[in-house]
């Protein structure tokens, strides 16, 4: 094969893995949207959230240490232990939850039959919130967040097709760990709305409000149950990208990376948001590869969203939509 | 019969009914593999009050939206005012003349129920985005003469003390008045009326028949009509055209319809209200 | 509206307090997406401006305060922060952002106050005939650029032709700023540059390194700021390149960078302009003075790091410049003015640095009326990851100044024509 | 008592479509414009411009030009970072290749211009609809503030590609760069916003308006009432972005002096504005204003509190700030969902009763 095929095979291969991290991030967003018609801007800011307390409850760091030594004189840093990653992953999922409460109880409760631009704002107000407790908490300091999983290239691969091709595919064992835990994750999400009540239940609100609460369904608790489902999400992609790049600011900015992905595959589809994740990853990576360099390189930032935009201007129902028949 | 006279004929109350003003000709409109009508012709005379009846899901709603022009039709012609007309938008439909009210309200519901109003009369004003950035000369004189005409029809449908409420704080049969407004302030050639007395009760339905023979009778526009009310049908028209499974079943005088044994098959063997 | 007016009026009258004292704002950045890297940079600028005032009681007798500013990388906030600390007679500004400098340069020129860079800002305000309150001694970013391509030429015995050099760089004003010199020292040695931008943040650079993979570059240089360089430097370990082949600019080139990376940074190396690690005499006196006192700016985790040491080296040079002028004016209650003159003036030598408790931590400057500039010379670091530490890796380099010069000339001409500035000191 | 309509007759319909239909009102706004143009030049100084009057000034204008987008028209845009960056490149290439030429004329082309942008970029909008097109324009943002930074002849081909504001007068007064005086600053903002103020409260009373809340009402029905949605939504598209134009063109040549794209015109930008807007109160002129006032008086407020009073660390300041931003945002809508103009109106109810609440 010419090389430039080869290298092309390449870009795209790796163009997929990051297609399901995209992917993993757009579902967060679809859980929300589905659910409670809310479009969650915060999410991104939950994946930081949810890296900041991960890394934090490893190295022992005491919460609000800055605040309570500025305040009080004190000179408190960490609690001086470190915990197995296991435990930290179940600790910080578990402070998702109460989140999810809090923010249930204190903001979602108070906006019920708000139009949605307000809920989405809502939603920039709480990203703004989150942020800056994250970095009261947790410190805003670049954080190494390391839970045992593999990084780097994946030697198998490297030999495989260097010995069918003549050269070897890069592809990052990391990648191939997300990929794995992202496609664990869709499915147990798939089978856990078909097949558990409170899946049923789920389904049933995203279907029709009130048609659900007539049959005796409480809409306060699917909300949490989403917002902490999409908590767990974005701790799973903190984890993922926090590996790569330290935990620090920048990690909230994934948000942006999947919006095309839910212009694309709809707001409210977990397979469009998968297949959309996909073809924007592969998209960009194939675009930065062969048009990139006659135009002087990162072009990733906007191309994902042209492409969205072009797709929508030629098919408005999305991916998976129906055509729609619009009614008076 | 004196109704298929082409210069027009005189109705039982003494009312002179004027030439065509709109022909159907075949109309056949399809979603996906789902017939909603099937090849249905029929026409609308000047100053007429014509009324299309059906139980649910006849198409009679598809049918105004056809004429309206929301809805474009896979087979049929549509002639208005004695000219062909070709594929349109629908605001390009309003232009002509042709105004309408909604089965489920669509006011503007951000806005107070004069401006509501006065957007019927959007079709008619003119001053340029300039001017009217400078509200001065032609923008400013232009809407005082609408201003003028919108509050005469704000005093015929009696509306005068929620002119400046916003439309969302508005109860039900109200706000039917004021798309009832909307749709007169445009001063159409023809006024389509979707199910006006839908969810009313009696009083205000009977508020609503008075509005729209004094419409008709006053203003001399022609009025198209739906409605599920048999009774009130048959008290307000002139012509019904009845429909079923997209179909026309029947098309004269209520009198003539009433007695049609299609009509009384359809009716019969489905429960109406 | 009103009474919001009043009560703002009233925090900022009580929030202004007297003026005797000498003023260096610190705008500092310790939130949004570059805090990790402002964080420990103002920690520095600050704590040796308390050793300054707890050690000495200030320099020359007046205590030094140190109004800090949080300007979040942001230029509004930068703004905002110049303006109101420049009511409290700021001396000095030193906002350690490149958009904020290209903001301050006219407003400073207007205002009569001092902008120290060093190491970042606008390049071409290394020469003074035209940058008259603009100083960006000892290094700037060209010089960066020559240094780092002199260190290659070293390594490969003057011979640089044939070779290609990558250029990873954030795509913004500061990552552009080389790639005119680099231009210019590929065709006078003969190497073949590749750019290759990283939009911000750089979160996400898989085409990038998937592209340096293919083309195979003989080095790699990088321009890289915030989580930019952490994510570069993870995936140059992932593809195995040679670690010593990649070499960052001073700003990527900090402990941020390289601890996420773990084991595989081992051997990776970047330009600095001044010496690292708490082993100077200095640190004695600050330990003394400033952190077993309790007061210690930030969490006191960051001395002796490489950030630290580079906010503690403008403080030292803003402090001895401030001396310089106190020389200069006889009184030690220097203006704005005054200092300036102590920066147009500096002569640090080894002697002094030696005296200052940081032998060996910088090269020397003269300054003149017409060099702003400095030596512009800098040396290689290399990291041991197993150590943890910042290596000396090469001795001082000084930029190739046959080809800079002619640059800075340009386009300071460029500045004084659309501003129509007259040159100085002729 | 104090706020009174009775007795407050119109006999003209004119009369009773104008901007302040009541008296009290009226005079209030003549007082306000008073002291805009006859106090504030004579006291402000550096530091009250450049941290407060002049960036609420400029925000107020493109507060204005997206709430006509979104609080009128009911398009969503957050794509307003990338059009003040078009005004803002517009003026630079104007203001350098034409240096004779009026800088009052630049920032208007510039306008002008970003209209022309703005059209091109609005042209989805026929098709997508709600969130999908709030999306959309982020298209927008990212893409122009790529091809800034991308394509060197935008930024005169300097060194680091940022671009500069050289000096410029209006009747001999320096306007820009930075020799330019705070009341000159001032002023020359406030007359291109009470300009535009009142231009935008002209088209929002006529017909124009009318048919741009008739779209976001209802977009269906206003079609089928004879709106067409074509230059309807495209002409909400190119004034709201000759509006955000010139403010990104003064925010350039006015306020910052120097910028570069990807950091003064980045997707904060366009959320910033989008919550004045939502904060002030979508399609409301007093909002616009209310709004962009919050906005930027309350992180100075705030700053001047926490670091100036009670002498907190800078870093502590700035996240509490986050969080305060973020809760009142939430707490605001929660509150009141229709934003400061609401509140306005509210308090001018009860005050229109005081002292005799029933």
């Amino acid at each position: 094969m010419p090389d430039q095929l080869l290298y092309a095979i390449e870009a795209g291969l790796n163009g997929l893995m990051a297609g399901v991290l995209y992917a993993l991030v757009a579902l967060g967003f679809v859980l929300i949207f589905k659910a409670s018609g809310i479009f969650n801007y915060a999410q991104g800011v939950l994946a930081l959230f949810a890296a900041l307390t991960l890394v934090g409850f490893q190295n022992g760091q005491i919460p609000f240490a800055h605040l309570i030594n500025a305040i009080f004189g004190t000179d408190l840093h960490t609690f001086g232990w470190q915990l197995p990653a296991i435990v930290a992953i179940v600790l910080a999922a578990g402070v998702m939850v109460i989140l999810s409460i809090i923010i249930e109880r204190y903001v979602l409760k108070h906006l019920v039959n708000q139009a949605p631009i307000i809920l989405f704002m809502a939603t920039i107000g709480l990203a703004y919130f989150l942020e800056g407790l994250g970095d009261i908490m947790w410190g805003a300091d670049i954080k190494k967040l390391d839970v045992g999983l593999p990084q780097g290239i994946n030697e198998t691969i490297d030999t495989v097709t260097y010995n069918a091709f003549g050269y070897g595919f890069f592809i990052d064992n990391l990648d191939i760990v997300a990929s794995v835990v992202a496609a664990l994750l869709v499915i147990s999400l798939t089978i856990f709305s078909q097949y558990s009540k409170q899946g049923r239940a789920l389904r049933a609100v995203a279907d029709d409000h009130q048609a659900a609460l007539s049959v005796g369904i409480s809409l306060r608790f699917i909300w949490v149950l989403v917002w902490s489902i999409a908590g767990f999400v974005a701790l799973v992609a903190g984890i993922m990208w926090g590996s790569k790049s330290g935990v620090q600011f920048s990690l909230s900015l994934i948000a942006l990376k999947a919006l095309p992905v839910l212009m694309l595959g709809g707001f409210t589809s977990i397979p469009g948001a998968i297949v959309g994740g996909l073809i924007i990853g592969m998209g960009e990576k194939l675009f930065e590869f062969f048009v990139g360099p006659m135009i002087g390189g990162a072009t990733e930032n906007w191309f994902a969203y042209v492409l969205a935009l072009l797709f929508l201007v030629f098919r408005p129902q999305g991916l998976f939509g129906e055509k729609i028949i619009e009614r008076v | 019969m004196n109704q298929m006279n082409p210069e027009g004929y005189v109705t039982a109350d003494g009312r002179k009914i004027g030439p065509v003003l709109m022909e159907m000709k075949n109309i056949s409109l399809r979603f996906g593999g789902v017939k909603a009508i099937t090849d249905i012709s029929f026409d609308i005379r000047e100053g007429e009050i014509r009324a299309i009846i059906g139980p649910n899901g006849a198409g009679k709603s598809s049918m105004l939206n056809v004429i309206s022009g929301f809805y474009v039709p896979q087979d049929g012609e549509v002639w208005f005012r004695g000219y062909k007309r070709g594929p349109m938008k629908p605001y390009q439909v309003a232009r002509l003349g042709i105004a309408r009210t909604f089965q489920n309200i669509a006011l503007f519901d951000g806005m107070s129920v004069l401006d509501n109003i006065m957007t019927g009369r959007l079709t008619l004003m003119k001053s340029g985005l300039f001017s009217q950035a400078m509200w001065w000369g032609k923008a400013e004189k232009e809407e005082t003469e609408h201003r003028e005409k919108v509050e005469k029809i704000i005093d015929f449908l009696e509306i005068q003390p929620i002119r400046k409420t916003p439309v969302g704080r508005l109860p039900y049969g109200l706000k039917k008045r004021v798309e009832l407004a909307r749709a007169l302030a445009a001063e159409p050639k023809l006024l389509l009326l979707d199910e006006p007395m839908a969810g009313m009760n009696v009083e205000e339905k009977e508020d609503m028949c008075r509005f729209i023979l004094d419409v008709n009778d006053e203003f001399g526009t022609t009025i198209a009509l739906i409605e599920h009310d048999m009774g009130v049908v048959m008290d307000l028209s002139d012509r019904v055209v009845v429909m079923d499974y997209g179909k026309k079943i029947g098309d004269g005088t209520p009198d003539e319809v009433r007695s049609n044994p299609d009509v009384i098959n359809a009716y019969l063997g489905v429960s109406h209200d | 509206m009103k009474k919001t007016m009043t009560a703002i009026a009233l925090a900022m009258a009580v929030a202004t307090p007297a003026m005797a004292d000498l003023v260096v704002p610190n705008l500092s950045y310790r939130t949004g997406p570059y805090a990790p890297n402002g964080i420990p940079y103002a920690d520095g600028f600050n704590d040796y401006f308390t050793l300054l005032n707890e050690r000495d009681g200030g320099i020359g007798g007046e205590l030094v305060r140190v109004p800090e500013c949080e300007t979040a990388y942001n230029t509004e906030k930068g703004v905002e922060c110049y303006e109101s600390t420049k009511g409290d007679g700021a001396l000095v500004f030193n906002p350690l952002s490149t958009g904020i400098t290209y903001q301050l340069i006219p407003k400073v020129t207007a205002d009569g106050i001092t902008l120290y860079t060093p190491g970042y800002g606008r390049t071409s305000a290394a020469n003074g005939k035209i940058f008259e309150w603009v100083f960006n001694y000892p290094a700037n970013y060209w010089d960066g650029a020559s240094v780092a391509v002199k260190h290659l030429l070293d390594e490969n015995g003057g011979d640089l032709s044939g070779k290609k050099i990558a250029l990873v760089y954030h795509n913004s004003a500061y990552g552009k700023e080389p790639i005119r010199t680099l231009q210019e020292l590929s065709a006078k040695h003969g190497f073949e540059l590749v750019e290759i931008p990283v939009d911000h943040p750089g979160q996400e650079q898989k085409s990038q390194w998937l592209q340096i993979r293919r083309d195979k570059p003989d080095y790699v240089l990088m321009w890289g700021w915030g989580v930019m360089n952490a994510v570069a430097i993870q995936e140059a370990v992932n593809i195995r390149y040679p670690m010593d082949h990649f070499i960052g600019v001073w700003w990527s080139g900090s402990e941020n960078d390289v601890i996420p990376a773990g084991e595989g940074a081992n051997g990776y190396k970047a330009i600095g302009f001044h010496g690292t690690g708490a082993d100077y005499p200095v640190y004695g006196d600050l330990k003394q003075y400033v952190y077993d006192a309790g007061k210690a700016a930030g969490d006191g985790s960051n001395p002796g790091n490489v950030l630290y040491s580079r906010g503690m080296y403008a403080a030292m040079i803003i402090s001895e410049a401030i001396r310089k002028g106190q020389e200069i004016a006889g009184h030690s209650a220097v203006n704005a003015a005054e200092v300036r003159e102590g920066f147009e003036n500096l002569n640090l030598t080894q002697e002094r640095l030696t005296e200052l408790g940081l032998p060996g931590f910088a090269q020397p400057i003269e300054a003149t009326c017409a060099d702003h500039g400095g030596p512009g010379s800098a040396m290689i670091f290399q990291w041991d990851a197993a150590a943890s530490t910042w290596n000396q890796a090469s001795d001082w380099i000084t930029a190739d100044s046959e080809v800079l010069d002619p640059l800075i000339a340009e386009d300071s001409a460029a500045f004084a024509a659309e501003n129509n500035i007259a040159e100085r000191c002729n | 008592m104090f706020y009174r309509e009775a007795g407050d007759f119109k006999t003209s319909y004119a009369d009773d479509s104008q901007t302040f239909p009541i008296r009290f009102d009226r005079l209030r706004y003549y007082a306000v414009m008073a002291v805009a143009f006859g106090v504030i030049p004579f006291f402000i100084n550096d530091y009250w411009a450049n941290a407060v009057f002049v960036p609420f000034l400029i925000y107020a204008i493109a507060a204005l030009g997206l709430n006509i987008l979104t609080g009128y028209c009911g398009q969503v845009s957050l794509g307003t970072g990338g059009f003040m960056a078009v005004g803002a490149y517009a003026v630079y290439k104007l203001m350098t290749a034409f240096p004779d030429v009026s800088i009052l004329i630049h920032v208007l082309l510039a306008g002008g211009i970003t209209a022309m942008v703005g059209v091109l970029f609005g042209l989805p909008s026929l098709r997508i609809k709600g969130f999908y097109l709030a999306v959309a324009t982020l298209a927008a943002q990212f893409f122009l503030v790529w091809l800034f930074n991308k394509v060197p002849w935008f930024y005169n081909y300097s060194a680091s590609g940022q671009i500069s504001a050289p000096e410029r007068t209006i009747l001999g007064q320096a306007v820009t760069g930075a020799n330019t005086t705070a009341p000159a600053k001032y002023l020359f903002c406030l007359i291109i916003l009470v300009a535009l103020a009142w231009l935008a409260r002209n088209l929002t009373r006529g017909t124009v308006g009318r048919k741009w809340m008739a779209i976001r009402d209802m977009d269906i029905a206003a079609e089928i009432i004879g709106v067409n949605p074509l230059t309807t939504k495209l002409s909400a598209f190119a004034i709201s972005s000759f509006y955000i134009g010139v403010a990104g063109a003064l925010f350039f040549a006015v306020y910052l002096g120097a910028a570069e794209v990807g950091e003064a015109f980045g997707i904060q930008k366009s959320f910033l504005i989008l919550f004045m807007i939502i904060i002030g109160g979508l399609g409301s002129i007093f909002g616009s204003f209310a709004g962009a006032a919050f906005m930027v008086l309350m992180p100075v407020l705030l700053k001047n509190l926490l670091v100036g009073q009670l002498g907190w660390a800078t870093d502590l300041a700035a996240h509490l700030e986050l969080m305060i931003v973020g809760a009142l945002i939430v707490i605001f809508l929660i509150a009141e969902p229709h934003g400061m103009a609401q509140l306005w109106r509210l308090a001018k109810e009860k005050l229109r009763l005081w002292p005799f609440p029933h």
